[in-house]
C-alpha cells in the first residue's frame, strides 16, 4: 500500500505543483491518475520513488516514510516506465533490460539470461535483443521499457504516460498487453496518463486530478462514469458534450449506438 | 608584471604616433585588409551559401570545403600565394589568401542559418503560396541572419589574425611590430603590440557579437509562454553556431 | 621537385615533431574540458562566464597568445611550453563549449530515466550521460584536433619547429614546392588526425552506428521538402 | 622572466652533448650543419637547435650554456656587443670582437667567408643615376631602403645613412621578400646579405661602403667556453677550409639546386676532405 | 469537387507512397483520411495543393487537373493547416494570419483587419494580434494557424493532424470549434488523423487507409462502425477486441454501457 498525507510540493521557482494532496493506492491492483497538463500527475508520481521529494506531508509505502530510504536503493526497488520509453541509446535492448540488476551486482549472463526471459513477458521477440533502441519500432520500445520496469520483480510498477508517444493501434495493443500482465503479475501499478480513455479501460481505481493536484474525483471507471462528481468531471470524461449519453439509432440493421452529436460510439449487443 | 608596465608604456608613448610607423597608420592597415577580405569573401560566400542551404544541394562539397579549410594553416597559405604570386605583389597575394580563408565561415553562416530554419515552417510557407524567392526572402534569410552575422564574426576574426601574420611577406598593419619585437627581442613592443592586436580582435568581436543579438528576430527571443522544460524546444546541439573554421 | 625528392627525411622528420607538438595539447584540452563543460552545463552562472571567457580566448591570434603569455605564467617564451599551453587554451576554448553543448545535447528523458532505475550522480555522469554526449563531443573535438594541427605551424615565427619550417625556409630560399610540401603536409596531417578521431568515435560509440528502423520524423520532414 | 632561455634541454653543465644552434637563416643553418656533421665525425654527441631567429633571441641562450656553438658574423656580432666600434678590416673587428665577447664565450677561428650586410641596387639604377658607392646616393631624393624590420633600428640603418654619408632614406620593412621588392622597384636600395646568391642572379650592383658604415662580417664560430677547447680542432678547421666564394657556393646549392642543408653540408665537407 | 483519379507516387528513393488511388471528395463536406502512420495520408493530402506531384494518374478539382494550374496560384487559394501549425515565428500573430492576403496584394490595413476578424472567429483574443507565436500556447497556437488557413476565404481546407500536438482537453475543445466552424462556414475540409476517435467526430465521410494509400473502408462514421469491412477496419476501429461491442449493466441506478472487457463507455439515454 502507498499512501499519500497532505502532500504539498512547491518547487525552488515558486511553482507550486501539489497541494494537501492525500490518497490510498491499494496494493496488486491499477490506480490510475488522469488529468490534464500540468495537474501535477508527473509530481506525485515521482514523490513515491523520491525523483521529487515532497515539500512537507509524507508519502509511505507500507508504512515507511519514502524519506528515510536511500533513494537510490529506492529506486532500484520500483519499476519506473516513462513516454518514450527512457531507455538508454547507448545499451543494446537486453543490456537495457538488464539495467538494474546488474547496478545490483546480479552477474552478468544470469542478469541477461532473465532479460531474455522478460523479453518473452512482454511479447518481443529475443531477435532483438542484440539491437539497439534507435532500431525498434516506438511499441517495441515501450515493450523493452515495461521489461526494464520488471527486472527486478518489484513489487511497484510506476508509469508515466507510458503510451503516450505511440500509434493508436499500436498503443491500443500495449494497453490490452498490460492488462494481460498485470491480471498474471499483480503489481501495485500507478499509472498517469491525460487520456480518460485509457484511465477507464486500465484503472481498477480511477483519480481525476484538477490543477494543483486537487482531487477531483475517485473511483472505479463505472462510478464516475454513473455519477461525475461535479462540472469538471463532466467535462473531462466529455459528458457535458453528450459524449457519454448514448441513444440507439438502427443503421444497415444493426443496433449503433450514438452520441449527443450523432457521432457513433460502438454497437449495442445485448438489450437490458 | 613589470614587462606589461613596459608594454603599456611602449603601447602609449607618444613615439607612437611618429616615426615610419605611426601605430594609427597600422591600424587602419589592418582593418582596412580585413574588412575588405570580408566583404568579398561576402560577396562570394552569402549568395552562394544561400542557393546551397535553399536548395540542399552542393551541400555536402560546403561541408567538406569548410572542413579542408579549418585543416589549411593561414600562415603557410600567404606565404604559398606570395611565392605564387610574386613577392612584390603580397597585398594582392594576401588578400586572395585572406578572402579563401574568409569564405568557409561566411559560406557555412549563410547556409547552416538558411538550414536552421524548422523545415515545418518552410514547409508551410511553400504551402500558402510563398514562391521559392519569397520563402528565401521572407523566411530564409530573416531567420537564418545570425548565424550568418556568425559566419561573418568568425570570418573576421580568422583575417584579424591572419593579417597579423602576413606582416611577414612585408603588408604592414599591425603585425609589423609584433615580428620586430620578436626578431630584436624588445619585450615591450612584442608584449605591447601583442596586447594591441588581442584588443581589436576582441573589440571586433563584441561589435559582431552585439549584431548578431540584434538581428534576432523578434519572435524567436521573445519568451516561450511557459514550461520552457519541455524537450521539443531543445535547440539540435551545435545549430546555433556555425562551425569554427580555422584560426591564424 | 628537386627539393621534395632530396628532402623527404626532413618532411618526415618535421612531420614527427608536428605530431608531438600538436598532441598534448589536444589531449589535455580535452581532459580539461570535461570538468569545465560540466560546470558549464550544470550552473547557469558558470556558463555564461566559462563560455564567454572562452570565446575571448579563442579570439586572441595565436601569434599576439603566444607573446602574451608568457610574461603572464612566467614561462620562457622559446620554450615548447609556450606553444603548448597556448594551444591547449585554443584547445579548450572549442572544448568545453562542445562538452557543455554536448551534455546538453542528452535527452533529458534519458537522464531522468537512469536517475529512476536506481543510476548514482556519479556513475550516471561516466556511464550515461558522458558517453551519450560522446558523438557531439567527438565533433568538438575533431575541430580542436584539426585546428591545433594547422596552428602548430605559427610556432617556426618563435623558434618551435614543425612543418611550418617549411614555410618561412621555403620562402627564403624561393622554393615553391617546399612551402606547398608544408601545406599538403600540414593538411593530411589533420586529415589523419581526424580520421583517427572518427575510427576511434566509431569503436567506442557502437550504438551512433545502428541505423534507425525508422526515418526519424525530422528527417522525413526534410526529405519531404525536397519535392 | 620570458627572456631568460628555457633550461629545458641541453645546457652547459651536459658534457656529453654540444648543442649547436642556428638562425632562422638557411645560410646559416647550413654553416650550423657543417659544424655539427664535422663534430658528429669527431665522435661527439651533438644535438641541433636550429633555426632559433635573431641575434636577440638566441645570444642569451649562448651566454647561458643553453646552445653551446653558433656560428655568427664578425661584424654583425661585435655591433651587437658594441654598437659604437670603430673598427673594419677583418681582423681589426676579429680581435675587436674577442675583446668585447662577454665572459664565458669564446670565438674561435674566424674564416675568410663573408656574410655581411650590404646596400644594393639594380644595375639599371646604378647606371642612371651614376652610383657605385653609398656615398653617391647623397642627395638624390626620394630613396626607400628596404629590409628586415629591424633595420630600421639598427645603427646602419636610416640613422646610420643619414650621420654616415648624409643619404636620406624612407623605409620599408620588406622581410624575407627584399631582393624581390628591389628588382620590382618597390625600393631603391635594399639591404642584402653579401654571400646571397641573388646578387648575381638578378643582376644587382653591391655599393661600395668607403667610411666603414658596414663592419666586415666574416663568418666565426662562437663557443661556449665550456666547450671551446674540445672542439676548437674540429671547428677551426672547417674555418680555415671555408673561402667566400664557397659560402656563396653553398647557398646556391641551397636556394637553386634546392639541396637540403644536410646534403649540402656532407658534401663540402667531403670536397674538403673533412670526413673520415 | 476534389477527385483522385488512379493516383501513384513513388518517391525519389523508391518508396511508393500511393498506389491505384481513387477517391471523390464531395464539396462542402469533411472528409477525413485515417490511418496509421505511414499509410500515404499526408502524401494524398498534398497532392490536392501541388506539395507533391502524382507519378501517374490525376487529381482534379472542380473538373480541372491541378497539374495545370501555377502551383503558387492554386496554394493561395488553398487553406493548409498541419501539426505544430507551421507559423512564421518571426512574425506577430496578425501578420502570420495575413501572410496570403499580404502575398497577393491586399492593402495592408485591410488585411490586417481582416486578420483580427478571424481570430474572432476562431475564438482568438484580439489581444493576442500583437504577440509571436512562441508567446502563445499550442491549442491557441493551432488556433491562428486555422484562421491562416482562412485568411484567403478558400473553399478547400486541407489539415493534417492539425490537433496531434496538443493536449486532450484542449484538442477536444479544437475539434468542437471546426465542427462549429465547419457549420457556419460550409467549406470542403480534408482532414488527416490517425486517431480514429477524430474521424468519427469531426468526418461526413471517412476514409480508412491501409499501406500504400489502399483504401479499407469508406463511409459514413456510422457505416463504418455498423459495417466493419473487413478484420483489418476492426481491428481499426477497436471492434475486434470488443471495443464496440456495448453491453447494458446498471450502475448507482443508472444504465452504463460498457464494453467487452467491462470497461464503461457512456450512458444509455434512450431505449430503443
Ligand atoms: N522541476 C520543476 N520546476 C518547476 N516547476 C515544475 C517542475 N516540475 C513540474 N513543475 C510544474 O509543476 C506543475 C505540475 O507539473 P507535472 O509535471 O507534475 O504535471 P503533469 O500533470 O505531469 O503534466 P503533463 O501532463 O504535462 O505531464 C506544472 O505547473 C509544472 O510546470
Ligand atoms: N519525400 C519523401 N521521400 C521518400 N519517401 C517519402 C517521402 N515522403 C513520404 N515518404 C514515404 O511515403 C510513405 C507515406 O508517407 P506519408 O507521410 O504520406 O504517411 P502518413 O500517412 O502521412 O504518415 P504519418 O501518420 O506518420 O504522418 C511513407 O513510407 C514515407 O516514409
Ligand atoms: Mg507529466
Ligand atoms: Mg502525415
Amino acid at each position: 500500500m502507498i499512501e499519500f498525507r497532505d502532500v504539498r510540493k512547491e518547487f525552488p521557482d515558486g511553482t507550486v505543483a501539489v497541494e494537501h494532496f492525500s490518497l490510498v493506492i491499494p496494493s496488486r491492483e491499477t490506480t490510475v491518475l488522469v488529468g490534464s497538463s500540468g495537474s501535477g500527475k508527473t509530481t506525485l508520481l515521482r514523490m513515491i520513488n523520491r525523483m521529487v521529494d515532497p515539500s512537507s506531508g509524507a508519502v509511505e509505502i507500507d508504512g515507511e516514510n519514502v524519506l528515510e530510504i536511500d533513494p537510490v536503493r529506492l529506486r532500484r526497488r520500483i519499476g519506473y516506465v516513462m513516454q518514450n520509453s527512457g531507455l538508454l541509446p547507448h545499451r543494446k535492448v537486453v543490456d537495457n533490460i538488464a539495467t538494474v540488476p546488474l547496478l545490483n551486482g546480479t552477474p552478468k549472463r544470469q542478469a541477461r539470461e532473465r532479460a531474455l526471459q522478460l523479453m518473452d513477458t512482454v511479447g518481443l521477440d529475443r531477435a532483438m535483443a542484440d539491437r539497439y533502441p534507435s532500431q525498434l519500432s516506438g511499441g517495441q520500445q515501450q515493450r523493452v521499457g515495461v521489461a526494464r520496469g520488471l527486472a527486478v520483480d518489484p513489487n511497484i510498477l510506476l508509469m508515466d504516460e507510458p503510451f503516450g508517444a505511440v500509434d493508436p493501434i499500436v498503443r491500443a495493443d500495449l494497453q490490452q498487453e498490460l492488462r494481460r500482465l498485470q491480471q498474471s503479475l499483480g503489481k501495485t501499478v500507478v499509472f498517469v496518463t491525460h487520456d480518460i480513455d485509457e484511465a477507464f479501460l486500465l484503472g481498477d481505481q480511477v483519480v481525476i486530478l484538477q490543477q494543483g493536484g486537487r482531487i477531483a474525483q475517485r473511483g472505479t471507471p463505472a462510478e464516475i462514469l454513473a455519477a461525475p462528481a461535479d462540472d469538471f468531471v463532466a467535462t473531462f470524461i466529455g459528458a457535458d458534450r453528450g459524449k457519454r449519453e448514448l441513444r440507439v439509432r438502427e443503421v444497415g440493421g444493426r443496433r449503433v449506438l450514438v452520441d449527443g452529436d450523432g457521432r457513433p460510439a460502438g454497437v449495442l449487443t445485448e438489450t437490458p | 608584471m613589470n614587462l606589461i608596465a613596459d608594454a603599456l608604456a611602449w603601447l602609449f608613448s607618444p613615439d607612437r604616433l611618429q616615426g615610419g610607423n605611426p601605430i594609427p597608420l597600422r591600424f587602419g592597415e589592418h582593418l582596412f585588409y580585413t574588412f575588405l577580405s570580408v566583404i568579398i569573401a561576402a560577396a562570394i560566400a552569402v549568395p552562394l551559401g544561400y542557393v546551397i542551404g535553399h536548395t540542399g544541394r552542393g551541400r555536402n562539397i560546403a561541408v567538406a570545403l569548410s572542413g579542408a579549410a579549418r585543416a589549411l594553416p593561414s600562415f603557410g597559405l600567404i606565404l604559398l600565394l606570395v611565392l605564387l604570386i610574386g613577392t612584390t605583389r603580397a597585398p594582392l597575394a594576401a588578400v586572395i589568401a585572406f578572402v579563401l580563408l574568409a569564405i568557409p565561415s561566411i559560406l557555412a553562416g549563410a547556409y547552416a542559418g538558411v538550414e536552421a530554419v524548422d523545415r515545418r515552417t518552410i514547409d508551410a510557407a511553400r504551402a500558402m503560396g510563398m514562391t521559392e524567392w519569397q520563402i528565401l526572402r521572407k523566411v530564409e534569410i530573416p531567420l537564418g541572419l545570425p548565424l550568418l552575422i556568425g559566419g561573418l564574426r568568425s570570418a573576421a576574426l580568422q583575417v584579424v589574425a591572419t593579417a597579423t601574420l602576413a606582416a611577414y611577406v612585408g603588408l604592414g598593419g599591425l603585425g609589423i611590430y609584433l615580428f620586430r619585437g620578436i626578431s630584436l627581442r624588445t619585450y615591450d613592443e612584442m608584449l605591447g603590440s601583442a596586447l594591441l592586436i588581442a584588443t581589436l580582435a576582441l573589440a571586433l568581436d563584441t561589435v559582431f557579437a552585439l549584431t548578431q543579438h540584434l538581428v534576432v528576430p523578434r519572435g524567436v527571443t521573445a519568451g516561450r509562454v511557459k514550461d520552457d522544460r519541455s524537450t521539443s524546444s531543445r535547440r539540435r546541439a551545435g545549430a546555433g553556431t556555425p562551425a569554427v573554421t580555422g584560426k591564424g | 621537385m628537386n627539393w621534395l625528392v632530396g628532402n623527404l627525411d626532413l618532411i618526415f622528420e618535421l612531420a614527427v615533431e608536428h605530431v608531438r607538438l600538436s598532441i598534448p595539447p589536444i589531449v589535455l584540452g580535452f581532459l580539461i574540458s570535461i570538468p569545465l563543460g560540466w560546470l558549464a552545463f550544470r550552473f547557469r552562472l558558470t556558463r555564461g562566464l566559462l563560455l564567454t571567457v572562452a570565446g575571448l580566448l579563442y579570439t586572441i591570434p595565436s601569434l599576439a597568445l603566444f607573446v602574451i603569455l608568457p610574461p603572464v605564467l612566467g614561462i620562457s617564451f622559446l620554450s615548447e611550453l609556450n606553444i603548448t599551453i597556448a594551444l591547449t587554451i585554443y584547445a579548450v576554448a572549442i572544448l568545453a563549449r562542445s562538452v557543455a553543448d554536448a551534455l546538453d545535447s542528452v535527452d533529458p528523458a534519458v537522464r531522468q530515466s537512469a536517475t529512476a532505475v536506481g543510476y548514482g550522480p556519479w556513475r550516471r555522469f561516466w556511464g550515461v550521460e558522458f558517453p551519450l554526449a560522446g558523438p557531439v563531443i567527438l565533433a568538438g573535438l575533431r575541430v580542436a584536433a584539426v585546428s591545433t594541427v594547422s596552428l602548430v605551424t605559427v610556432g617556426i615565427l618563435i623558434g618551435v619547429e614543425s612543418l611550418g619550417y617549411l614555410f618561412t625556409n621555403g620562402l627564403q630560399r624561393g622554393i615553391l614546392v617546399e612551402v606547398f610540401a608544408g601545406l599538403i603536409g600540414t593538411m593530411l596531417l589533420a586529415l589523419l588526425f581526424d580520421l583517427m578521431l572518427v575510427l576511434a568515435g566509431r569503436l567506442l560509440m557502437p550504438w551512433t552506428r545502428a541505423s534507425a528502423l525508422t526515418p526519424s520524423p525530422s528527417a522525413r520532414v526534410v526529405t519531404a521538402v525536397q519535392v | 622572466d620570458p627572456l631568460a632561455p628555457d633550461t629545458g634541454s641541453g645546457g652547459a653543465g651536459n658534457d656529453e652533448t654540444i648543442v649547436v644552434g642556428s638562425q632562422a637563416y638557411y645560410s646559416n643553418e647550413i654553416i650550423a650543419e657543417i659544424y655539427a656533421q664535422a663534430l658528429e665525425n669527431a665522435g661527439l654527441e651533438v644535438e641541433r637547435q636550429f633555426n632559433i631567429g635573431q641575434r636577440d633571441a638566441y645570444i642569451p641562450s649562448l651566454e647561458s650554456g643553453e646552445v653551446d656553438l653558433f656560428p655568427e658574423y664578425t661584424g654583425n656580432l661585435l655591433q651587437f656587443y658594441d654598437p659604437e666600434a670603430t673598427a673594419t678590416t677583418p681582423d681589426e673587428v676579429y680581435s675587436a670582437l674577442t675583446e668585447a665577447l662577454p665572459e664565458g664565450l669564446t670565438a674561435l677561428e674566424q674564416s675568410a667567408a663573408t656574410d655581411q650586410d650590404s646596400y644594393n641596387v639594380t644595375a639599371a639604377f646604378a647606371e642612371a643615376n651614376g652610383v657605385s658607392s653609398i656615398a653617391d646616393l647623397a642627395g638624390i631624393p626620394d630613396l626607400t631602403l628596404g629590409g628586415n624590420a629591424e633595420l630600421e633600428e639598427r645603427p646602419y640603418g636610416p640613422a646610420g645613412l643619414q650621420s654616415v654619408y648624409g643619404v636620406t632614406v624612407g623605409f620599408n620593412a620588406t622581410g624575407d621578400t627584399t631582393v624581390d621588392a628591389l628588382v620590382e622597384g618597390q625600393i631603391d636600395i635594399a639591404n642584402v646579405y653579401s654571400a646571397d646568391p641573388r646578387i648575381q642572379t638578378e643582376d644587382l650592383v653591391t655599393l661600395e661602403d668607403p667610411e666603414g658604415l658596414f663592419l666586415a662580417s666574416n663568418v666565426v664560430p662562437i663557443a661556449n667556453a665550456d666547450v671551446a677547447d674540445e672542439i676548437s680542432d674540429v671547428i677551426n678547421a672547417i674555418s680555415e677550409a671555408m673561402t667566400a666564394e664557397d659560402l656563396v657556393d653553398l647557398n646556391v646549392k641551397s636556394t637553386v639546386d634546392e639541396q637540403s642543408a644536410d646534403d649540402i653540408a656532407t658534401e663540402w665537407l667531403t670536397d674538403k676532405g673533412l670526413l673520415d
